[in-house]
């Protein structure tokens, strides 16, 4: 292939760029025919099918783009920092509220524990783990919390329903010095 | 020197050793042996010439200035000849230790921007500034949440209590006392009146309510013996 | 090779971090040791080297990058805006000064500069070339300034030991005087 070194200009230049490239602008770039561009492009996915590279490139809209491979999404996902969150009592607590009363305001959950929650509702939905679900016919429309697919997931839950009654639950906590006794 | 030539000059300079160091070029002397009543001589000239231009002296040029006279004025000093043998300091040694490291790091720093520019020719892709992601903690069971929900449910109860314990005032507990001995004819056994004192605060407030109505003459304390149950009793009704 | 595809692998990984990537990141990502890493980086250096390549591997400040070759910067420079922070002789000074003294403060560094240098250090620490390091044990506790991984990253360097010897013009000049008089 005559112009061979031009693959790893091509290469150079669709890793420099992150976006796409159109094939009429790297031919001409390069001062070749844009049917060459087409077959160094060509030539040059064949280098990248072996094991030993990462990188793909893909068609976009007339044009190239480099990417790492698909197929190395999971390894490539590696990158990201991952800090394992840590429930506090708080979250774990305001968490239950909104699983066991949901729809449920957070001037709701308030009322509940006694305590502001805007620092750990945010949280929760930073975490995807409460999200909003609606509006309150009330004063103010305040926003209503449900539980996520991820909050789901994180409790090995196939739905809400699986969650045990609340009205059980109450009625346990009642029950419960009698049970005892007996 | 022409006033102009000056102008250019004056505006090179960021500092005054960047004047000396030019100085020192422009006369092509040797930096460990400058003649230092020339050099100061040119150097004063270029200080003498910002002014006459208002260009604003910085304070720096005119520390340097005094500095090159104190040396000079040093190096006419007549030494005696035995001193001349022992290591005396020549008065421009700490100068041209100045001059010296200046013009190192001058140096250095042309040799960083050639790092610079080579770097530069390296290209690379933006950062991809991965967020952090925040994963949960593994084993969230949904024992602990329900635990979680038992544990604020009932200390929520608690939290009404609280709510409604601060909303009695020692009025309104003297009113309850009242009303309760009325609605058992008169007489109490003082344990009773604290039938509803679930926290410490309510018990005070009540025990204040008490000494307050004992204090109006509202109702009367009988104990019959020692360690006896102490009775209250309706204040008139006793009367 | 063994690990053959990990080859691919680091290369995606340069390739999707931009940023250069710690080499404990990488071994870490994938569960390898840090020497295997920098075999593998060895490998794929020797096989960009092609002209049919385009990319180039750097070490820098104790990881490695992703770039394009440093030849083709012209035919890339046609494509995208080659990043040209341009910096002034005195912040160039001040920075080869904090560079190869450090820790130093601002007074030091006005000493050997002869100016004021409170808006240049400022300068570069917006940029995170610099940065502060601790204080100095003495009158006023001044601020002693160092330079930062950017510092090593626009300079292409893998660590502070990558610099220039300075030693060596120090020792040049210190015995100059001597030799002069000798």
């Amino acid at each position: 292939m005559f112009y061979r070194h031009l693959k790893g200009h091509i290469e150079a230049l669709l890793f420099a760029n992150g976006n796409p490239v159109a094939a009429d602008k790297l031919a001409k770039i390069l001062a070749i025919d844009v049917e060459n561009v087409a077959a160094l492009v060509a030539e040059l996915k064949q280098d990248m099918a072996g094991a030993d590279r990462g990188l793909a490139i893909i068609d976009v809209a007339g044009g190239y783009q480099l990417c790492s491979k698909p197929e190395l999404a999971p390894v490539v996902g590696g990158l990201v920092e991952v800090q394992e969150a840590r429930m506090s009592l708080a979250a774990m607590e305001t968490l239950s509220i909104v699983a066991f009363k949901q729809p449920v305001t957070k001037q709701e959950i308030e009322h509940i524990r006694g305590v502001n929650v805007d620092g750990v509702v945010n949280t929760l939905v930073e975490r995807s783990l409460i999200k909003e679900v609606g509006r309150k016919e009330a004063i103010g429309r305040p926003i209503l919390y449900g539980t996520t697919d991820d909050f789901l997931k994180a409790f090995g839950l196939n739905s809400l329903a699986d969650l045990p009654d609340l009205a059980d639950l109450i009625a346990d906590d009642t029950n419960l010095p009698e049970e005892q006794t007996e | 020197m022409s006033t102009a030539e000056y102008k250019v000059r004056l505006e090179t300079f960021e500092g005054p050793l960047a004047l000396l160091m030019h100085l020192i070029d422009k006369n092509q002397v040797d930096i460990y042996d400058i003649p230092i009543a020339a050099i100061t001589e040119q150097y004063l000239e270029y200080i003498r010439a910002m002014e006459e231009f208002n260009i604003d002296v910085a304070s720096e040029f005119l520390v340097m200035a005094a500095t090159l006279l104190l040396i000079k004025s040093r190096m006419l000093l007549p030494k005696p000849p035995a001193e001349q043998l022992a290591d005396e300091e020549d008065p421009r040694q700490e100068l041209v230790q100045r001059l010296l490291e200046y013009r190192r790091f001058k140096q250095m720093a042309a040799t960083l921007e050639e790092m610079l520019r080579a770097r530069e020719q390296y290209v690379a892709r933006p950062a991809a500034g991965f967020a952090a992601k925040i994963v949960l903690p593994d084993g969230l069971r949904l024992d602990d949440l329900i635990e979680a929900f038992a544990a604020v449910w009932e200390s929520a109860v608690d939290e009404y209590a609280l709510i409604a314990r601060e909303e009695i005032s020692v009025q309104d507990k003297m009113q309850d006392i009242l009303l309760l001995l009325r609605k058992q004819g008169g007489r109490l056994e003082f344990a009773q009146t604290f039938i509803r004192s679930g926290s410490r605060t309510e018990m005070v407030t009540s025990f204040l309510a008490l000494l307050e109505l004992i204090r109006l003459k509202r109702i009367r304390i009988e104990q019959e013996r020692s360690f006896g149950p102490i009775y209250l009793s309706l204040g008139e009704v006793v009367h």
